[in-house]
Order: structure tokens, then C-alpha cells, then sequence
């Protein structure tokens, strides 16, 4: 066997055992695994954003308002002295402010107005015939925004709608439990196939 | 000063980034990329401090005699990294992707499949029908769990198609609703940050 | 012994078990499946394919039985492969996917197949492969000058390119249809983890995304189209075996909770 | 072209909202009081406090893999912490925030930092016991397992944006028997959540909680913006189906 299958069976094996319950081979492991997984974070930022997009255009091509971001950047580090930390709000202001920006048409929308309009459906087919689907939908959303009503207490003709809406959030949450099963148990049967076929060589 | 320039900041920020989200004008395209850019770049360098934090508390953990065995595994780890990739780079048939592929990747998808265990207890304890909202739940769990047995169809033909059924009609109408309360609070918290109402993050209110 | 500890022995045993015995699974493959079959199988001799790795590496079990299963096929049928990433841990896995699938057709790197590397900054990488492939990959993954490969001889963006394959387990294929199908027109194919599929329907009915392959599922359905059953096949047994366990739980937990109720009011 | 036409019915939107917002804002300003209704997620914040105090064990706070600074759910699930903070620094009970991500990690050490000082305990505050680990999501959940196992915390909050990594946290905590209120603006994430976790808080109601808990003024009278947002959101899609059942064929209402 190859040592490199050995090694990874070995430490597959070793991550299962938390299943029995927390452990010393299971916490080898899981620190092993931090460690590696921060180096490897540090390496790949170090060469796909600070050498391929900060470094690489300032110093080579000589784009200089790449000295924005890298000032930003440094400005992380007055964290370390006392008198001039709050400096260190600077670029947090930035990305904040930034993604609030982005995030207002963004979020109204695809998480707003897109849904509403997904949501209008005529009551009525082309052929006449009543379209259930139709009622179907707008009653579940309408009583499931009256459920997400805050100003108002749940009394009521508000409290009986909401209560309708919880009902279709349960519906919601059955649903996607259900179709998210399969994928769930498919990473695990891609390690039972790691261990029985390339591991044990039980399988061909 | 110190909480004006940082307010000053996220506002002139989140007022560019808004606008620029109406335009398609190559200036408003580019300033787009760019901020995007910047934010990994940030990101990048607080990560260097995330890092050395992480590095401190570990060092003292270790010279306590608390837990030094695991800490010093952890910093292995994280200093072998970046010395393979130094020493020989990060593409195929490198030491440093050797360790990734022999040892990290192995390692995350496994953490990944206890999904499939923790899923089976979870579907146990979580399912029982203590009330009517419970009951509902359990109802259209089981509908879709089935239906989505390729064995479903010779039971009958009709439980697939209830499946599918609930899911694009009362399951999406409730995931709708669900995201356009999502959109408004997102829209009324940003709106909050850019206005520098909302300050917490500047600490404290 | 902790009824935690029975229901995670019970899933390890029933899917290990199933997994063993090899019962082939038998189904009509849905009309996703059997249009992506389509399109390889009438794809002309030596056409030009692009095949983006998108995922992390922790997708690989239900990734690879897909990928091979396509990558299988179009070679199969001496269609050429480009091979890329748009997600850094993709990278390595879809270079050894693609080599693995070549040898299996004796196939020769650089005339035959390609593999270009990763590329950070994905969405100028798919705006720009629309104007000039050489310009984002001016060197392949091995370091070899892009424009040295015969593979590349006549190929630059994507008016060359018969269809892109994105392998993904995000918003990757996204961003292909809304940047890559909308500016150049290109038609796009997805390889999906099941979890996405859904995610996906509304770019299906309008036809931006052109099929969909999902989950192993869709890689066993492939399979047997292609007529080699494999991983896809294997893994989708115990699938479902694991997926029944999960029904059968769900009903235990509801009689002991029944069964304990009743014995409450009676106390 | 400087305006993107497409993009029309998002302005005239954002617009209408932000008006409705400053509104509300104002009102509330010159003395009108809103109140939110009840939360059970939200009784269950101090409850789950105190019994963190009474065993003597500490309280793990994590906001998810998901996330970064730049999304409003992280933002509100930061107002959360700073009410919990607040909280543990009176009791004097530990409060453990493991995050995948250091600018998170800087947030939140400045947050829980004010939230102790506002306690009246500055000293009780541990900056390392906000720690950055890991932007891998399998490394940060291995992670976050072993601290949950190890550290027995009595109370779990996974408040913020998670992906797969949500029920393996979950179910690690109630394997312990912790109290464990959860809450996301994942959809997905969301059905795992209800099946695992004490209480959670559902998309918007993470939103409301965070004005809830602080008392925060602007907070609550933008909650009460998006309410009235949600009424006419609700008459527009009863009158865009109306208006469709009479003329199929009209399509002024699809954005």
C-alpha cells in the first residue's frame, strides 16, 4: 500500500473514533488538523491575494492605488499597541460599510423583490379552470409573513394566520430536511468507499 | 476622532458601494472588482493576526503544561505548511499538496460525513409528533424521504409526485416568505451601518 | 450502551454491508441525465470541451463518480478536454480526475486533454476566457506555455468551445450562466452535489443551464447509459440502505415516544 | 449608460424603504413607542445565561462558517453577543467564541470587551477566549466539536450564517446536554436547526432578536419598518394576482 493511502486511512479512522466520544487519538487528530489547515489558509492567501493581487500589481506593474488596500491592511496590525488600536477600525469600517452597500439592492433584490414576484400566480387558467397551485402559494406566504410580524401580538385573526404560517414553515422545514438527507450520506459513503476500496482493498 | 473617521469611512463606502450597483458603466463595474479585491486583501492581513493570536495562546498553553501535547501538534501543523510550500511549492507532485491530499482532505471530508451519523440521531430524537407544528413536520419528512427511494415508485406512483408537490407549492411559499423577511431585516441592518446608527461593531452602541 | 451509540453502529454496518454486496441499480435515467448523455454522444470528433473543477475538496465522494463518468465518455468519443479550476482545491483533484479517465483511453497529455490550473478571481477568469483562453492561462497547470499544447492550436475563447462542464458544489455554475452564457453565449453543463439541484431549477426552465448530471443518483443513472456501472452504481445501494435507515428511525423514535406516553397516563 | 434600467424597480424599492425606515426612525425619536411581540428564542437568551451560571459551566457562542463582516445576519447576531456578554460578565461565567474568521474575531473581541465594561467588569474579560480557528469549515467544526466536548459548556449559541457544519455543532452539543439556541439566515441550515436545537430563531426573527435584547431604539423602529414594508408587500401581491386572474397576459408586476 501506498504510504500516503496508509497515512489517510489511518487518520479517517482516527476522526471516527469521536463518534464513540472525545478522546486522545480523536484530539491528535483534530489538532493535527487545525495546524494543517491554517498553514494551508496562510499559503494560499499569501500567494493568490497578497502576491497575486496586491504584491505582484504595486511593485511589478506599478499600479499604485493597490497602496489603498495594502494600507488598510497594515492598519490591522496598530491592534498590537494600545494608544493607536482604534485605528484598526479603519479598514473594518471599510468592509462593513462596503458590504452593507453591496448588500442592500443585493438582498431587496434576490431575497425580496424576486420572491414576490415568484410568488404571483393568476388564479385562474387559460382553460378556466381554478388554479389550487395558485391559492396554495399565496396563502403560504402571506400567512407565513404574518407569523414574521413583529409590532402586533399573535391574537386574533393575526395570531390564527400566523399560527396557519407556522404550519407551512413546518411544511418548509420537513421538506428541505428530507431532500438534504441523500447528499448528507453520500459523504459518508464516499469514505467507506476510501476505506473498503483503496484502504482494506475489500472492493475492486 | 477615533469612532468619526471610522463612521466617516463606512458611510462614504457604503454609499459608493450602493451606487455603483445601479450603474453598468465600466467605472461602476470596476469599482466592483476592485473593492472585492480589497476585501480579500484585508482579510489576508487580519488573518496574519488571527494567526499570531492563535500562535500566542497556544505558545502559553504549552509553556502552562496545559495540554502541550495537542498545542504542539496544532503549531506543527501550521508551521509545516508554509515551509513545504516555501521548499518546493504547492502544485502536483508536491510535498506541500502530499500533505494536503494525504492528510487535510482526508481528515475534512471525514469531519464532513459525520453529517451522515448525526443526521440518523438527529432524525430519531427530532421527529416525534409531540404537537400539531411537529406533527406537520414529521408528516412531510417521511412524504419526501420516501418518494425519494427509487423503491417509492412500485409502493405507488403517487408518493414521489406528493413529494414534489409539496415542494414546489406550500414548502416554497414558506421558504419565500422566509427569505423576503430575511431581505428586509438585511436591507434595515445595512441601512442602520451606513447611517452609523448601528455602531456595535465600533464598540459598544 | 447510549442509544447514540446503537443508531451510529447501525448506520456503519448497513451502509459498509451495502456497499459490499454490488446489486446493480436498475432505472430509467430522468431526461437530465439522458440530454447530457445526448450531447456527448452526438458531439462531433475532436470538438472542444471545457471541463471547470469548482468544488472543495470535501465534495470529492459525490463529485468523482460524476466527473469520471462524463470525462469517461467524452473521451470515449475523442472528444478533446480542457480542463480547469475556478476554486483552489479543485485544482489537484480535477488534474488527477482527468488523467485518470485519459489513461484509461491511452490518451496523450496536451494533444488530447489539457490542464490549465487554477485561477483566483473568478469572475474576470470567465469574462476574460471569452476574449482570449491564453490570456488567462498564458501556462498550463504543468508550466508549459499554453499556446505550445497542440490542443490549443485554433482554439481561443469560447466560439471554439462546444460546451463548459462546471463540476461544482456552490454558486460557481452561476456564475458561469450569468457571465459566461449571458456575455458570450456559451452553454453551460453542470455536474452537481444533490444538495444543489434545486438551487438550480430556475436556470434549467429557462434553459440558461443546459442539463443537469446530480448526486450519485445521476452518476449511477450516467453510468448505465454509458454501460460501465461504477462508483456512481455502488455507492447509490447503500444510499439508499442508509436513506431507509433514516425512515426506520424516524418511526422507532415516534412508538417509543408513543409507547411511553401512554405509560405516563396510565401512571 | 450610467443607470442600469434593469435595475429600476430595486432603486425605486430601496428608496420607498429607506423612507419608511427614517419614518419610523423619527417617530420613534419624537416619543411613539413600538413594542415586539414576544420571542420564545429570546426568554430563553437569559434563561440560558443563568444556567450557565448555576452549573458553573461556560457558554459557547459561534457564529457560524458561513459568514463573514460584510453580512447584516453577522452584524445582528454581533448585537446578540453583546447582550450576552454583558450577561456573563455579571455572572461571572465564562464565554467561550470560536470563529472561522479573524476579522469576526476583531469584531467580536471589541464587542464582548464594551459588553464587560458595561457589566462593570472590564477585568473579567479574556480576550483569548475569542479566538480565531481555522477557515477550513471541516477544521473549524472538528474544532468547535472538540471545545464543545471538552468544555461541557451549559449553553450553545449558534446565531449567525451557517452551511453544512450546522448539525455536526448541534448534535456535539446536545450529545453534552446543553441548551442550545440557534439561529440563521441559511434556509437550508434552518430545518436542521428546528430538528436539533432548544430554540431558533427563524431568518427575520435574528434580525428582531438582536433589536429585542438590546433595547436598542433604531433597532426597534426598523423592525417596525420592515412590518409595514411587509404590508404593502402583502397588498401588492394580492393585487398584482387579482390584476393577473383578469389579464394574464399583464406582467408589470415580474421583476
Amino acid at each position: 500500500m501506498e504510504i500516503g493511502t496508509l497515512i489517510a486511512g489511518i487518520l479517517t479512522l482516527a476522526i471516527y473514533t469521536f463518534l464513540y466520544k472525545d478522546n486522545p487519538i480523536y484530539r491528535v487528530a483534530e489538532s493535527w488538523l487545525i495546524g494543517l489547515s491554517i498553514g494551508y489558509t496562510l499559503v494560499i492567501f499569501w500567494q493568490t491575494t497578497l502576491v497575486d493581487n496586491l504584491f505582484n500589481p504595486l511593485f511589478d506593474d506599478g499600479k499604485l492605488i493597490m497602496i489603498l488596500p495594502l494600507i488598510l491592511g497594515l492598519l490591522m496590525f496598530s491592534r498590537f499597541s494600545g494608544k493607536i488600536s482604534w485605528m484598526s477600525r479603519i479598514p473594518i469600517a471599510f468592509m462593513i460599510g462596503a458590504g452593507a452597500g453591496v448588500a442592500i439592492p443585493a438582498m431587496l433584490y434576490a431575497r425580496t423583490l424576486k420572491q414576490v414576484s415568484a410568488s404571483v400566480m393568476p388564479l385562474m387558467g387559460n382553460n378556466g379552470v381554478f388554479n389550487f397551485e395558485a391559492l396554495v402559494v399565496v396563502v403560504g406566504l402571506l400567512s407565513t409573513l404574518a407569523y414574521f410580524y413583529f409590532s402586533r401580538e399573535h391574537k386574533g385573526v393575526m395570531g390564527k394566520t400566523a399560527k396557519l404560517g407556522t404550519y407551512f414553515l413546518m411544511i418548509f422545514f420537513g421538506t428541505t430536511f428530507g431532500y438534504t438527507v441523500m447528499s448528507r450520506m453520500s459523504t459518508f459513503i464516499g469514505r467507506v468507499d476510501f476505506l473498503l476500496t483503496d484502504f482494506l482493498h475489500l472492493v475492486k | 476622532m477615533q469612532t468619526r473617521i471610522p463612521l466617516l469611512v463606512c458611510l462614504i463606502s457604503g454609499l459608493i458601494m450602493f451606487a455603483q450597483y445601479f450603474s453598468s458603466h465600466p467605472v461602476a463595474k470596476s469599482i466592483y472588482e476592485n473593492v472585492l479585491e480589497w476585501w480579500q486583501i484585508i482579510f489576508a492581513f487580519t488573518l496574519l493576526v488571527g494567526v499570531a493570536a492563535f500562535i500566542k495562546t497556544n505558545l502559553k498553553s504549552i509553556s502552562q503544561k496545559k495540554d502541550a501535547p495537542y498545542r504542539t501538534i496544532s503549531l506543527l501543523g501550521l508551521v509545516l505548511m508554509p515551509i513545504l510550500a516555501l521548499i518546493g511549492g504547492t502544485k502536483i507532485d508536491t510535498p506541500f499538496l502530499w500533505v494536503f491530499e494525504n492528510m487535510q482532505a482526508p481528515m475534512q471530508a471525514t469531519v464532513f460525513s459525520l453529517l451522515a451519523f448525526f443526521v440518523a440521531s438527529a432524525s430519531y430524537r427530532g421527529f416525534r409528533a409531540r404537537s400539531i407544528p411537529a406533527s406537520i413536520l414529521l408528516v412531510t419528512a417521511l412524504i419526501v424521504l420516501i418518494g425519494r427511494v427509487p423503491i417509492a415508485e412500485f409502493i405507488s406512483d403517487s408518493i414521489p409526485k406528493v413529494g414534489f408537490w409539496i415542494q414546489n407549492y406550500p414548502s416554497m411559499s414558506a421558504r419565500r416568505a422566509i427569505l423576503i423577511g430575511i431581505g428586509l431585516g438585511s436591507m434595515t441592518t445595512a441601512l442602520r451601518v451606513i447611517l452609523g446608527i448601528e455602531r456595535t461593531y465600533l464598540r459598544g452602541n | 450502551m447510549k442509544t447514540r451509540w446503537i443508531i451510529f453502529a447501525g448506520m456503519f454496518v448497513i451502509v459498509v454491508i451495502s456497499y459490499l454486496m454490488s446489486v446493480p441499480f436498475e432505472t430509467q435515467p430522468s431526461p437530465e441525465i439522458q440530454k447530457s448523455f445526448d450531447f456527448f454522444e452526438s458531439l462531433p470528433e475532436s470538438s472542444v470541451v471545457i471541463f471547470s473543477f469548482d468544488h472543495e475538496a470535501s465534495s470529492l465522494p459525490e463529485i468523482q463518480p460524476i466527473a469520471l463518468v462524463m470525462l469517461r465518455h467524452a473521451f470515449k468519443n475523442k472528444t478533446k478536454v480542457i480542463g480547469l479550476s475556478l476554486f483552489a482545491e479543485g485544482t489537484a483533484i480535477g488534474y488527477r480526475m482527468l488523467n485518470k479517465a485519459a489513461n484509461e483511453y491511452g490518451l496523450k497529455y496536451g494533444r488530447d486533454y489539457a490542464f490549465l490550473g487554477f485561477k483566483p478571481q473568478h469572475i474576470s477568469a470567465i469574462l476574460g476566457i471569452g476574449e482570449s483562453i491564453r490570456r488567462v492561462f498564458p501556462e498550463d497547470y504543468l508550466g508549459n506555455s499554453t499556446d505550445t499544447l497542440p490542443i490549443m492550436h485554433g482554439i481561443d475563447n469560447y466560439d471554439h468551445i462546444d460546451m463548459v462542464v462546471t463540476i461544482a458544489d456552490g454558486d460557481r455554475p452561476a456564475q458561469w450562466i450569468e457571465y459566461g452564457g449571458a456575455n458570450y453565449n456559451q452553454q453551460i453543463m453542470a455536474g452537481l452535489t444533490a444538495a444543489m439541484i434545486t438551487s438550480y431549477d430556475p436556470y434549467l426552465a429557462s434553459g440558461q443551464l443546459y442539463s443537469v448530471v446530480g448526486g450519485l443518483k445521476g452518476a449511477a443513472e450516467y453510468e448505465n447509459l454509458y454501460g460501465k456501472r461504477g462508483s456512481g452504481n455502488r455507492g447509490m445501494l447503500a444510499q439508499t440502505s442508509a436513506h431507509f435507515y433514516v425512515i426506520v428511525l424516524i418511526i422507532i423514535g415516534n412508538i417509543i415516544y408513543f409507547r411511553n406516553r401512554k405509560r405516563q397516563g396510565r401512571g | 449608460m450610467w443607470l442600469n434600467v434593469s435595475t429600476l424597480p430595486t432603486l425605486i424599492f430601496s428608496l420607498i424603504s429607506f423612507l419608511i425606515v427614517l419614518y419610523t426612525i423619527w417617530s420613534v425619536k419624537s416619543g411613539k413607542k413600538f413594542k415586539i411581540r414576544e420571542i420564545p428564542g429570546l426568554k430563553a437568551v437569559e434563561e440560558a445565561v443563568g444556567r450557565a451560571t448555576e452549573m458553573g459551566a461556560a457558554i459557547l457562542y459561534t457564529p457560524g462558517w458561513g459568514g463573514d463582516i460584510q453580512r447584516p445576519t453577522t452584524i445582528a447576531s454581533m448585537n446578540i453577543l453583546s447582550k450576552v456578554a454583558e450577561k456573563t460578565a455579571e455572572y461571572d461565567c465564562r464565554l467561550l467564541y470560536p470563529t472561522h474568521d479573524p476579522v469576526i474575531m476583531a469584531v467580536a473581541q471589541e464587542v464582548a470587551r464594551e459588553g464587560y465594561a458595561r457589566a462593570g467588569y472590564p477585568d473579567r474579560f479574556k480576550e483569548e477566549d475569542i479566538f480565531y480557528i481555522s477557515s477550513s469549515q471541516f477544521g473549524y467544526a472538528a474544532a468547535v466539536d472538540g471545545i464543545i466536548s471538552r468544555s461541557k459548556p451549559a449553553s450553545v449559541f449558534l446565531l449567525g450564517t451557517f452551511e453544512a457544519e450546522s448539525l455536526i455543532l448541534a448534535e456535539t452539543g446536545n450529545s453534552i446536554g446543553a441548551i442550545q439556541i440557534a439561529g440563521t439566515d441559511s434556509t437550508i441550515q434552518l430545518s436542521f436547526f428546528i430538528v436539533a436545537c432548544d430554540y431558533t430563531l427563524i431568518g427575520e426573527e435574528l434580525f428582531a432578536a438582536s433589536g429585542y435584547l438590546s433595547g436598542n431604539e433604531s433597532i426597534l423602529s426598523s423592525v417596525k419598518a420592515q412590518d409595514i414594508l411587509k404590508i404593502l408587500i402583502a397588498l401588492f401581491v394580492i393585487v398584482a394576482m387579482i390584476w393577473a386572474t383578469i389579464d394574464p397576459s399583464s406582467t408589470w408586476w415580474k421583476f
